[in-house]
């Protein structure tokens, strides 16, 4: 019988008699892909085991702890393979989900356009059909790595005469052709952690269309769900002590790499959310902790930012525990908004005018300074919090939905 | 941590809340809250015998239930929500856990399990002056030796003094902060009730002249003792509070989803949606500190005192706020004596300022957290 | 040529020649109203004198200085004064405008109802035609002064069939008739200012319709504008240092009996508004004045109700010059919620633990804590804040107004 | 007071508004602020030519226009409105106000006219370390005498230094607080130009070291007269917030009209109307509190420091509050370099802590208030 014990003692087992910190990346993950250990929880026909939720965290677990490396995780690879997994087609699924969990592609999601950035099912991105292929032309923003992904989830519209969310079909685009042109768009904090997409006249395969045509919508809402689990932090996690294991093998310095390059457009994101943790250290050393004002803007921080982990913490323990979810997994977004905006107070009032400055200038090697102009985009990314406002009202709270100006065929909605 | 109720808590919440729904609807606060003593014999009895409910964090050493805080927490929680009018944070928290860790073993054998079984109530006074919950600096004193001494000074916004039996009160001596039990009935003793905004919470100002009274625990080693107590009665209130803000928040959501105004409800406004997100988050925060501080004190954590004060800062804003939004949210209707609004809006301004206003709370928090990193 | 020097000089000369603080305050009532002093900006033909707002604004500065008593303002008595000005029928002005004036008549306004506080169009009081009379029954409340008016504003649905706003007649009510029954609404702070007034088979003469019928809503608008430009402090006001009147009169003592009967339901209104006047002395006397954190508190209060008072002078000049009404004249209310929450707040910090104390256990002898009990009638009173943003929002700031879902036939609307 | 503008004093802001428009929209205005000094010479000239505004305050009788503080605020808030960047706040207010109040007669009359006419470029370098506008309790000294003296320490946040034809520099001499005129291309003048949040407003640190000074009228008698100065340049960066505030606030209505979102204008949504309200209502009270405030010191007021304080605290809290409101409105593109939102956002925070965050304007206040109460 399976239980966690068991799988426990397996994977560890397994680790033991293969884990080789000097093989290559690509082999090791190749590895994994190919026995199942990489993505328990996905199917066993689709390099899987498949392990409930629970159990695979499990695992992750025994991999954290014993050092070993995982497969691709980082960026939108996992947003495509859990979508291409419910919705993908048997030979897109042999296509991509295995160069995805191997590392060899790297992604990008085509959802946000200028006129539609809370309002995804709004894209007015133009798709025709000529034989064997697809047209596309439209604009995409918001588009994180997409400079040097392989493959785009691009959501685009086929049909102007259906109904808004009826119109609008999914697919995967190859980033790599003349019609698809990338630009990285600068934010106000001087960081370009985003990408502008211009597709003219770019081919998509007729193959590549994931999902029924016109049912696009339904598609991207699995990638949207997979995203904000992630982004609510009730996907779970396991550490372990860096200093307890040896990462000298050359597999880790191939890992670091890669981490960077993922990882380059989010290094301001501590910032962006505020950095509590420098809060008290900094009235500490500017003396600043004697001022009765500032303590008081402090203790409302840390109290406000506790109790949004604490009720973090919450959720997760009732999901885990398989309870229905209560309004606490839904807080986290405002929740951080909060967080983020007392924290650039707080940073104010400790560093007074030298809140002016930044760069080598501002206190704490300019991180100061990029905390003061980068918190502003918590309450915007990744849905407004005046969206996410509209989704508790109406989702947890069971208030009335919003009356709709926008039913009927899209064309005319566009008109309006 | 476990950051969830196991499902025997949860079976005991459900218990817990079908004993105050029967027999405390808002109907009977009402009630009791416009007698002279602001309190019912007859549900207390029933509290202690039915429930024993008087008891719950008592030890079982002392006739208690012996239950965790966690419990006393979800019991605090469930009296805010109806807004119970009693001497139960009085008696069965400030008093009892004063006793547990002040008074020697005699003492505790001999006075505990009254007030387990609800026959007793006991009450601490140890507020002077402005009411910030400070242990030392304090005026009252007391003279005397061994078992006989006399005690001179005023205890401030102490609570149910006109009900309780006796009185737990502190005073400094020549060796120090004391605690000493002094009758209800004594002569010397003159308890003022106090006219109060929350007519569910009754407090009183008590001069002690020349007071008898007996010494608890150990002559001038008071002082941990209480801080321990102390932090105790601050997230039960936080627990209480939680309570409170929480059941004015489901009764505003209900009123906004049955008010019709311009042809559709409340509920349907966008701008009013947007606020109830807030207040939401604002409620789910304060019971996420409340909560979690009831399970530090169960597992013993260092730094309680912390979140201690956390708990209570910020159940107190939080609910204030429910308070005050759940009026606005009410409109006219919500100023009325009538409508029951007012009754926990009542409780939560009572609550804000009650053993310790958010700023002194913070102010401490702060202190503490220097200390951790200085150590 | 009439110039405001003129018409000061002339007020002084006529004040010099006819003031006598021993006449009743009928008497003189009744001759400020035959020559037109008393309302000097109504029409000649009715008890005025046809002069523009500002010369009016003179004439009462002059009564003011003077220390000479004015015809009977208080209540809702101009508010019916102004109304039946515009829309009466002759005859309904010679009834009931004069004694208006002279203070023979006290009035009150029948417009809320239970299920229309905010929404005052709503209005479900059914209204009958029965030979020459209406049959009334219905429920109003937030009625000042109901319990000793001779008269009422009353705004009632004449047609079920007509749209919302179509529907409703407005008619003065005869107060003194069994068919109507007030009782006084208690509130939270234990005062007890409005009513409830319960019509049950009331009538209402014919004749005592105002404007045409299903004509009410255009009628009862006037009503408000006037209400409104009360509250929002814009009419003139004018005063003069009380030591330097003698007051010994006995009309003084008339005046003040009735001021005391009138404004009775207003006592706490200063409470209400938060008392900022005691927030520095009460910080000082608690010794609270060295305290960092009151400090914050207290000057953020004290710009804040310093602004909102600035604001309302610039509106007013910008009025009295004649200027369009800009921004700042509509904001009053929404000032004054701010304020008196800050004001709450202070008092709380400054009190402490006495917060928790009223009448004469509280600070002040009860008034810190009737402050603390009443201060959320501010944000409610009179209009909402909420319904007072949508007005803003649309009139001032032109943004689109809201969907309307109560159009169509009222006995439909009801049933939504 | 009169609390509106003259029919001139309209007609003044039309024409100061019509000349930003012309010479400094926003593509000029991020054209500037990437140059190495972030100052456009020749737009300051046409400043100082056509509209002799680099001398508006200056008395008629050292080559200005003998406007008064009113005017000054007008001229404040336009520059607000557009975001030019120059030392006029620097040369035109801090540095010339600090002549008109500490310098003797000739000095004035030597160095007023220059400034007056744009001619030279003036700064005051008196803050130090943490950057509060005490004007007392500095490190810098200077030692000496006559026209002689030699200057020693670190200032801090000097505006538009890389910029300034000289320096008026505070400084401790055995008398006490003293002035002093210090050349920028003086040997021993030390100056960091900083790098800043705010591209459009320019500080820098300025390190003394035996660098000779002339002394500003007389020596020790300084104090008075920089705190008259200090209360002008709080109203008038009060008057420049207030006017980039309304500046935003315009420009984000307008953005709520015209982006679209779900099939209809984001204006039209509740939540984002009742926002916009509070937005309204914060911005006109911040411009009520500069406007009074400027008439005040035109009529003399006694209580201007006090008013200065409310002014410069309220306006450095709306403007702020302004600039993160105005983002989180324009939604993702609001936080990109090429939406210009940010550039009032960074301005707002470089406003709110130049010259005392609120906190310090805040406990400035009350002090003064208390002081009154007491006299």
């Amino acid at each position: 019988m399976i239980n966690e014990q068991t799988v426990r003692k397996e994977v560890r087992a397994w680790l033991e008699e293969h884990w080789d910190p000097n093989l290559s990346l690509l082999e090791w993950r190749t590895k994994l892909t190919d026995t199942g250990w990489g993505m328990p929880d996905w199917p066993e026909e689709w390099y899987g085991k498949g392990y409930p939720p629970l159990l695979a965290a499990a695992v992750e677990e025994e991999f954290v702890r014993f050092g070993a490396v995982g497969v691709a995780k980082a960026g939108i690879r996992l947003l495509a393979g859990a979508t291409l997994l419910e919705h993908g087609s048997e030979d897109q699924k042999k296509q991509f989900l295995r160069r995805i969990l191997t590392g060899e592609d790297t992604w990008c999601q085509l959802f946000s356009e200028p006129g539609s950035g809370s309002d995804l099912a709004g894209s007015t991105t133009r798709t025709v059909k000529e034989g064997d292929h697809w047209i596309v032309n439209g604009q995409k923003v918001w588009t994180t790595s997409a400079h040097h992904a392989d493959w785009g989830l691009l959501l685009a519209r086929t049909d102007w005469d259906a109904p808004k969310h009826k119109g609008l079909t999914y697919f995967v685009i190859d980033m790599h052709q003349d019609g698809v042109v990338t630009k990285q768009l600068r934010q106000m904090n001087h960081h370009a952690s985003f990408n502008e997409v211009f597709m003219t006249d770019a081919v998509v395969e007729a193959h590549h269309q994931v999902g029924e045509l016109g049912q696009g919508w339904g598609v991207a809402l699995t990638t949207l769900a997979h995203e904000r689990r992630r982004a609510d932090g009730l996907q779970p996690m396991a550490s372990a002590k860096d200093t307890e294991i040896d990462r000298s093998g050359s597999i880790y310095k191939e890992e670091r790499a890669e981490n960077d390059v993922m990882m380059a457009p989010y290094i301001w994101y501590p910032q962006r959310a505020g950095r509590v943790d420098l809060a008290l250290p900094r009235a500490i050393e500017t003396g600043k902790i004697d001022d009765p004002t500032v303590v008081q803007e402090l203790a409302r921080l840390l109290i406000l930012s506790s109790s949004a982990e604490w009720t973090a913490r919450r959720a997760r323990a009732a999901q885990q525990a398989g309870k229905p979810q209560g309004p606490e997994g839904s807080l986290g977004k405002l929740a951080a908004s909060q967080v983020a905006r007392a924290a650039a107070r707080v940073h104010t009032a400790v560093s007074g005018a030298d809140s002016m400055l930044m760069d080598e200038d501002s206190p704490r090697d300019g991180i100061i300074g990029e905390i003061l102009i980068s918190v502003p985009a918590v309450s915007i990314a990744g849905g407004t919090d005046e969206i996410q406002r509209n989704i508790i009202a109406e989702r947890v709270l069971d208030m009335p939905k919003e009356a709709r100006s926008d039913t009927g065929p899209f064309k005319d909605v566009l008109k309006n | 941590m476990e950051f969830q109720f196991t499902g025997e808590q949860e079976q005991f919440r459900e218990f817990v809340r079908r004993f105050f729904n029967d027999t405390t609807p808002t109907t009977e606060v009402r009630r009791i809250m416009e007698t002279e003593s602001g309190f019912d014999e007859s549900i207390w009895q029933r509290l202690a015998n039915e429930l024993s409910l008087t008891g719950i964090s008592i030890p079982e050493a002392y006739g208690g239930s012996g239950f965790g805080t966690v419990e006393l927490g979800i019991a605090m929680e469930e009296m805010g929500r109806c807004l119970y009018p009693s001497p139960f944070l009085a008696s069965s928290v400030l008093a009892a856990k004063a006793l547990e860790f002040v008074a020697g073993e005699n003492q505790k054998a001999e006075l505990l399990p009254a007030i387990a079984a609800g026959e007793k109530i006991a009450t601490l006074a140890f507020l002077e002056n402005e009411g910030a919950p400070v242990v030392t600096d304090i005026n009252c004193t007391a003279q005397g030796s061994d078992s006989e001494f006399k005690l001179d000074g005023t205890k401030q916004f102490v609570l149910d003094a006109t009900v309780a039996d006796y009185f737990l009160v502190t005073a400094m001596t020549d060796k120090g902060l004391s605690l000493f039990q002094v009758d209800g009935s004594t002569a010397g003793l003159n308890i003022n009730a106090l006219k109060v905004i929350d007519q569910t919470r009754r407090v009183s100002r008590v001069e002690l002249n020349n007071t008898p009274g007996e010494l608890i625990g150990e002559e001038g080693a008071a002082q941990d003792g209480l801080e321990q107590a102390l932090n105790i009665a601050f997230l039960a209130l936080a627990n209480e509070s939680v309570g409170g803000a929480e059941r004015l928040f489901e009764d505003t959501l209900e009123y906004t989803k049955l008010r019709r105004q311009f042809g559709r409800t409340i509920a349907s406004f966008q701008a009013i949606k947007h606020r109830m997100t807030e207040y939401l988050l604002n409620v789910e925060l304060a019971k996420s500190a409340a909560y979690y501080t009831a399970e530090a004190a169960d597992i013993g954590a260092e730094d309680l005192a912390k979140l201690a004060s956390i708990a209570k800062a910020s159940a107190s804003e939080a609910y204030l706020q429910a308070g005050i939004e759940s009026i606005q949210l009410h409109g006219g209707i919500g100023f009325t004596w009538e409508n029951n609004t007012h009754l926990w809006f009542k409780r939560a301004k009572s609550s804000e300022v009650f053993l310790g206003d958010p700023a002194w709370h913070h102010a401490r928090m702060i202190e503490r957290m220097v200390e951790e990193q200085a150590a």
